[in-house]
């Protein structure tokens, strides 16, 4: 132990790793230890988990195979990384599925033993690749994780099983040797999540350090890598998802407006982890309801609602599309509610577990008749926590519901999080209508929202409900002359939330050549394709969506300030619609449908396209 | 939790609860009995202030019912009056939340809902007009319409057979379930006590006539001649015995319900099956459910069933006290930084 | 008898008459026998119902109105008239309610019976208006409506409630007589209409004579009118509404491609008499379900649509809504069905009876994920025939759900239809798969339509599901390439259905100032407007859009060759919305949204100040 | 209907009803020993050719199912299975529709069309995977978890009490209610064939491990020391007996039904309720569908009840035939042409 050379430490500005393996090898597990305590030795970072709709595939196959990736780096970062440097493949159908995801010239890490007949079989491979040239083109180490794991964990009262399922946690020993990252965040966690079973605590540490071990004294590790601090921001920060982040911020939202949280939910795949989040906080008085189904979920809000909570409702795709009567309920009767809407691929059931972008127009339009809605997209993990409270803020005021599309990966990537304290987040005013003296369900303020008289308020007992109202008294109204006129002003109520939101605010020249325009999700991508092109000496501005119905009011004038204008989606041009009907603008689109993020490599090269260099038109 | 500034209860009487609308159900539909019954009975019925009771509906002619109400009234989509009034009620437990339904608003679309409110024992009153039709789409059959019904969908006669109301809502395990008829205003008054006087979710279906659609679908419940031969009003401890002179009775043969004379001496009243509203298990509430699946049998009207278990919404209630007191009072900066954090400086 | 005096005829060219009274007056019935006959005599003719939501509101009040609008000529007409020349007012609510709607100096024939206390005041009238001038601008006629009719049926064994029903049938003798038209028609649809009830037969053939009679002997009227009968093609015709041309359609849908009709379906106005229509074709083997839910309507006919039927499902808006997430799973599987949308006021519950055409936008983009369907309209009553034949050709032929769109007007409105022979409809060919060789079942025809091999078929055993399939084998794929081509081949195959519809058609010039672009139930007031504008010597032409989703190839090139393009429609311009976002037009807008027709003369006006006439820019 | 050319039924093997799709669920999910008891027993219970299977499911693992069968399949939409297959099963009565489902597929968001099935008596049949846990998103509680679990969503105890899906059934008037268990092959294999032999609705519940979420759930009915002890396996016409040495069994008492001990002479066989699945009422399903509400008595297995009515699919069929025969088959033509017509020329 004495004799191990000294290994070189190579400085890296940014590194992508990523971990794969069967669903029951807990790669998302390992993926998230490390990105936890990457982020808290002071990177930035930016994740990708990538897992299949199968909950436990049989081992070995490909279609099981579950992957994490990671971006982390010593500068401010926005993407999970469009291509791995280093790939941790424990078994033959994890490198065959990642392989095409892996830099060239990159590092591959695979667990040797797994590739025994069975597995490569499994995974379709006629020869084992890891003795033909297949991987010539990578440096690969071969590491027989499964019996380094047994050995460090001789002696154990644990079945050959359970020995086996730590050797995920040997595999993120070695990688923290590699990168430089210290055991103590993993080993907290791990005594703390097995509090109740010593012997995996000792077992699971064991394997943790047997890994980092190994790295020190193997030969075959010539290179250690250190990624510095990345200089952000001075503050507390935490790691946070897109989901977590988004339930952190209705409940601030609760706080600030005074109002206890009422979520009615049913489960979803990518958005269940919302109401799992939110119903810890019971001590908060916040009331999760799994509901029977969304149609449930969403009415038993908008009762809550009436009720005078702040009535939420989270749910993915399909579960939107069931919600969408009650939603018109709602904008009937004009009560506030945010309906959540984490995005995955579709159309129907489509892809569970993967991302998209494609229910934008099915928030802005899809109801019967004229029942316009305020739709809202957060652009970052973090950023959901802010897209949150401002939902909740809008619908607050304007009585009216706000939908906010998030997307899978928003949901479950995460990023560095720098924490506001609670007096740094402003109050939500609410104001309940207590006085009977000219009380009438329907009048309206200046934002021309109806007053919110709650069920148990005395002497305001009136009837609201989803046939058309007569403006003011609220009563039952087939009058045409009416219905013309709420059409008009429910219409006009939401457009007025323009004159309360911020500007579109450009990064970039205030006017050029090239506008890169995008909502959600692809903010981050969008943004490291503009700096490359930007350092490529190509004159491109970004602007991002947060308010997409009403959009803000500069909109058109920020278009118009470009001779073209870029909008990439990853669905086939919603936005790109939305803006051309609005506008008249040509729009360049770039639609790539994938059921993951754009890549960054993407949008540059339709940038370099449109700019005239490249392969151009 | 209800914002009461006032906090006695005024007395009441039955025009407190008649809003200022005007009521625009046809001439002689049963509607307006319901209407009436809880009207004269909700300044008994209603133990709290009138702020505090809402009433909730989905779509139909009965779900009308709300606005002629002078309470709070949300009148829903279809189907979904149950889970409306559910998400009230967990809201506000401190509301009185009633539920203004029809036979296709409750058990076509909405079934799903109500079998759901059953289970959890949500606190909420569900009123069921059942009028075995579908009134406000002008007359197509129902749920609860009889086995080849001639309506404008089924030219021919439907080929389905109906729900029976009482035995899905003892089947969801529904803590209260009753039943009453509209042109008996003064039993209907009793149930509308009993059924706002239940603590979890309260069942009540109304037999009610729809002169226009289907005119006569209960009238050998209400005709003279025939309503006291075919009805069994159940008495809680109190043998069952019907018929013009109270002459027939119900025996128990076994599991199976069999009609008795207790006239001729045969049989006297202390060989009859006694009602039991509390009974622990639904089995005797399900027999007296299918009694009149045998034409022969009486259909019985007054309380099927009764018991308590902690309702949904006081469950809720008692757990965010419960995690309170366990874990304090939430506070906001505690969770916000709470977890793996670090610090830049 | 034999003095009275000779009545002046006085030739029209059209009439527009309106019936109204209380909801259980029978003023439906009254409008529907007058349209039958005057359809039998050879008018062309064009009618509104327009009815409460309510099922019999109590006698005497406002909201209990019923009213029938029929405009009739002698000549070609498109619309059930802006105003009525005549209005027969049951009671006072009846004028009250209806009085804005007729032309200045028109007739009123009014119920005088019914201007008692009682109804004057549920009608709000602090005067008897017959007594004040209120009236003066009009011809009043009173007549004692009920007391004549009680007086005609004296002796009858009829109880006083029962004689007082038939006094619709005295007013529409009364117009029978005014109008010149025989009784004949009425008089057999009483005959069989009351087989059961002699009784009846009686009393309402009575009533009926005595209406008409009165006419001929009292002195009060002293003219009559004639209009002749209109120069229609050579045919047999019969009087028909939307609904049933829309059952009748996908009847004869169902005849010409060989399969057995099934129709899932839960009964909401103005769309359930399609349900009840189409129940009654059993004997074709037409199966007709009333499912649970909307959800279960349009869910069981995918199911019967895998099983190798025609399958259809129909609805009114909140009901598409609820279909929403089911309409995607057809999408995904390709299966064949026909959703009918019969629009009516929204948003939610918003006008149950009233006509509108703002689930446009719904039925385009109303869904999660790119979920693209097939958009039709209808245009008039009989028009629904030809587009439900036509949405069940696309359906069957590209594999895809279609959606088509009529309204409340179209529905419930009636004009005469030349009857097609059953030769005269196209046959619509459908091969089921049968050969299992090389069959895979996401493979793809010409068409890009995959192939029918229905359950019982020996040997092409296949799943289907809403998860994404791989291209050609239909297996499940979470592969992110296949996706995108997925994604954008069930695009283009709706796409393609553009090159299997006609051209947009013109009506008038084929280029110039103006073109009046439309969609749906519009199209009559549309070509009235455009009719007249042409009179007027402004140079406007028409067109009315069939295919919505995909439009029609030329449809750009048509539009191009105006200055100005109009859209009107009764939603706050959807149709706009999508023309603008397709072709980056600008277009002008005609939105008025009262749940009712638009009128011919909103349309001149707006087409006349867009000319720069009238009160111009 | 069935579009055969061929018409004899071969004898099919097991692996016939095996697709070419690799199975993925968990390793030791009970759901592969329901696809190996259908699988083994298709070739006996399926009296057709196989073209004319049909296996639909809703969203979940157990959802899954129809892509491992060799028969035609349709995955559809979480919760519309039991209509999905309805469609199909009225559409063509000659196909054998199996629906495969979870918990929380059937009666969650599923309930309404699962009782309407039932109600309607659509020849489907249902076969639901009930692991009382939401297992494809990744184990939330289910409306068949047990009041106070502890979920991801319900972290400190559910509060809403579970169905109990045979009394559910029964409420809703399903013409046949069975369950058996995972872990006993034989007598899942018996009641495949028995389901598959009802002409109607079947419903078979399946307790079902999900060892990854909910592992054990039914541990008490499956571990070797207590399955004997807390299963009653019902057997038409035959006393119930139970208990490791057979020395236990179920006696009436009135209505309720109590354990005796037949071992110590005071009772004999002779004194226990006799299992009668054919039972007019569905009062003796319903006392044994709540048998275990009391924690002394055994869980039933086996066929609760049978009895049959008219199919709606044979209802719908028949109607269409008896139609037919009185108006003839149509005429378009004449449809077309009838009603009030004119003629132009
Ligand atoms: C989503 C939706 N589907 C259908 C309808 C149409 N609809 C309104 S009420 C009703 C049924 C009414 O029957 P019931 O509930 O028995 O009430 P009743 O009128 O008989 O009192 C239907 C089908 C609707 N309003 N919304
Ligand atoms: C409309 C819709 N809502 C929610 C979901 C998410 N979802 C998929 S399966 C499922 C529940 C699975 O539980 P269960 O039916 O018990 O099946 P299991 O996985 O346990 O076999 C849910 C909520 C969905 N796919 N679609
Ligand atoms: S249609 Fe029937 S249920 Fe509706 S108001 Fe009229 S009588 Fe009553
Ligand atoms: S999650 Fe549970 S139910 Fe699903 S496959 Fe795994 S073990 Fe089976
Ligand atoms: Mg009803
Ligand atoms: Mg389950």
């Amino acid at each position: 132990m004495t004799h191990v050379k000294e290994k070189d430490f190579q400085q890296l500005s940014d590194v992508t790793v990523r971990f794969a393996g069967d669903s029951g090898d807990g790669m998302q597990l390992t993926g998230t230890q490390f990105s936890d305590t990457t982020a808290w030795i002071g990177n930035d970072l930016n994740t990708l988990p990538d897992y299949p709709a199968e909950i436990r595939a049989p081992a070995g196959t490909l279609y099981g195979v579950s992957g994490f990736q990671l971006h982390f780096s010593s500068t401010d970062i926005h993407t999970p990384g469009d291509t791995a440097d280093v790939l941790v493949a424990m078994n033959p159908a994890a490198l065959k599925k990642n392989l095409p995801d892996i830099k060239n010239d990159g590092t591959i890490i695979v667990n040797s033993d797994a590739f025994d007949v069975k597995n490569l079989k499994l995974a379709n491979y006629d020869n084992n690749p890891l003795d033909d040239d297949s991987l010539s083109g990578y440096h690969v180490f071969e590491v027989p994780i499964t019996s380094l794991t047994a050995n460090a964990l001789e002696g154990l009262p644990l079945s050959p099983k359970e020995v086996s399922r730590c050797k995920n946690f040997f595999a993120l020993g070695l990688m923290y040797w590699l990168y430089d990252r210290p055991l103590q965040n993993t080993e907290e966690w791990i005594k703390s999540k097995f509090k109740k079973k010593p012997e995996y605590v000792e077992a699971n540490s064991k394997a943790l350090q047997a890994g980092h071990k190994f790295g020190e004294m193997t030969e075959i590790f010539t290179t250690r890598y250190k990624v510095e601090p990345a200089k952000l921001p001075k503050g507390i920060y935490k790691n946070i998802s897109g989901n977590e982040a988004t339930a952190l911020g209705f409940l601030a939202a609760s706080v600030k407006s005074g109002l206890p949280l009422f979520l009615g939910s049913y489960p979803i795949t990518p958005a269940s982890e919302i109401l799992q989040f939110i119903s810890n906080y019971k001590n908060f008085g916040a009331k999760t309801f799994q509901a029977e189904d969304e149609i449930a979920g969403i009415t038993s809000a908008i009762g809550a609602s009436f009720a005078g909570h702040l009535a939420i409702t989270t749910t993915s795709g399909p579960g939107l599309a069931l919600k969408t009567e009650a939603i018109g309920l709602a904008v009937m009767t004009e009560l506030p509610i945010v309906v959540i809407n984490v995005q995955r691929g579709g159309p129907s059931t489509g892809l569970p577990t993967k991302t998209e972008q494609a229910d934008l127009l099915q928030a802005v339009y899809g109801r019967n008749g004229e029942a316009p809605v305020c739709v809202l997209a957060a652009r970052t993990p973090r950023d959901c926590f802010n897209m949150a409270i401002e939902a909740s803020r809008i619908a607050l005021k304007y009585m009216t519901p706000v939908i906010l599309l998030t997307d899978g990966y928003l949901a479950n990537g995460s990023e560095p999080w720098r924490i506001p304290h609670v007096d740094e987040i402003t109050e939500i005013k609410v104001d309940f209508r207590k006085d009977p003296e000219g009380f009438y369900p329907y009048s309206r303020d200046e934002n021309l929202a109806r007053p919110w008289a709650i069920p148990g308020t005395p002497n305001l007992e009136h009837r609201i409900g989803g046939l058309e109202k007569s403006n003011i008294y609220g009563n039952v109204s087939y009058d045409p002359d009416n219905h013309d006129k709420m059409v008009k002003l429910r219409t006009q109520k939401v457009k007025n939330i323009r004159n309360d939101i911020p500007d579109l605010k450009i990064d970039g020249e205030q006017s050029g050549e090239l506008l890169v325009l995008g909502w959600g999700g692809t903010y981050g991508t969008i943004k490291e394709a503009v700096a490359k092109a930007n350092n490529a000496g190509l004159n491109v501005s970004q602007a991002h969506l947060h308010y997409i119905n009403p959009l803000p009011k500069n909109t058109e004038a920020v278009l118009n300030n470009y001779k073209k204008v870029l909008i990439p989606e990853i669905n086939l041009g919603q936005l790109a619609r939305l803006i051309r009907g609005e506008f008249l603008i040509r729009v360049e689109q770039l639609n790539i449908v994938r059921g993951l993020p754009l890549k960054v490599n993407d949008i540059l090269e339709k940038i370099t396209e449109l700019l005239g260099g490249g392969n151009g038109k | 939790m209800a914002n009461n500034t006032e906090t006695t209860t005024p007395k009441y009487k039955a025009k407190d609860f008649s809003s200022d609308q005007d009521v625009r159900w046809c001439p002689g539909c049963g509607d307006y009995s319901i209407l009436a019954q809880v009207q004269r009975t909700f300044p008994e019925v209603i133990e709290t202030r009138k702020e505090n009771v809402v009433w909730i509906s989905g779509i139909g002619c009965s779900s009308r019912f709300p606005y002629y109400m002078d309470t709070y009234g949300f009148h829903g989509i279809h189907g979904r009056a149950p889970i409306l009034a559910s998400g009230v009620k967990i809201a506000n437990p401190d509301l009185s939340v009633w539920v203004a339904t029809g036979d296709g608003d409750l058990l076509s679309i909405g079934g799903n809902h109500f079998i759901h409110a059953c289970r959890k024992n949500v606190d909420i009153k569900v009123v069921l007009f059942n009028n075995r039709i579908y009134g406000l789409t002008k007359g197509q059959y129902s749920p609860t319409s009889e086995k080849g019904k001639v309506t404008k969908t089924t030219p021919f006669g439907s080929v389905d057979y109906p729900f029976n109301p009482i035995s899905l809502s003892l089947g969801s395990d529904a803590t209260f379930v009753a039943r009453s008829i509209d042109r008996n205003p003064k039993h209907m008054q009793e149930m509308i006590k009993r059924t706002g006087a239940h603590k979890g979710l309260a069942f009540l279906e109304i037999f009610q006539n729809c002169n226009i659609f289907n005119d006569g679908a209960f009238s050998v419940l209400t005709e003279k001649d025939t309503k006291d031969d075919h009805t069994l009003f159940l008495e809680n401890d109190k043998p069952m015995v019907f018929g013009k002179n109270q002459d027939k009775g119900i025996k128990l043969d076994g599991l199976k319900p069999i009609v008795v004379d207790i006239s001729n001496g045969k049989y006297s009243k202390d060989d009859l099956w006694v009602h039991n509203e509390f009974s622990v298990s639904p089995t005797h509430a399900i027999i007296l459910a299918h009694l009149d699946d045998n034409k022969d049998l009486p259909t019985p009207v007054g309380v099927f069933r009764q018991y308590f278990k902690e309702t949904y919404d006081g469950g809720i209630a008692n757990q965010i006290k419960y995690v309170k007191e366990k874990k304090g009072e939430g506070d906001l900066e505690k969770v916000l930084f709470g977890g793996n954090t670090w610090e830049v400086d």
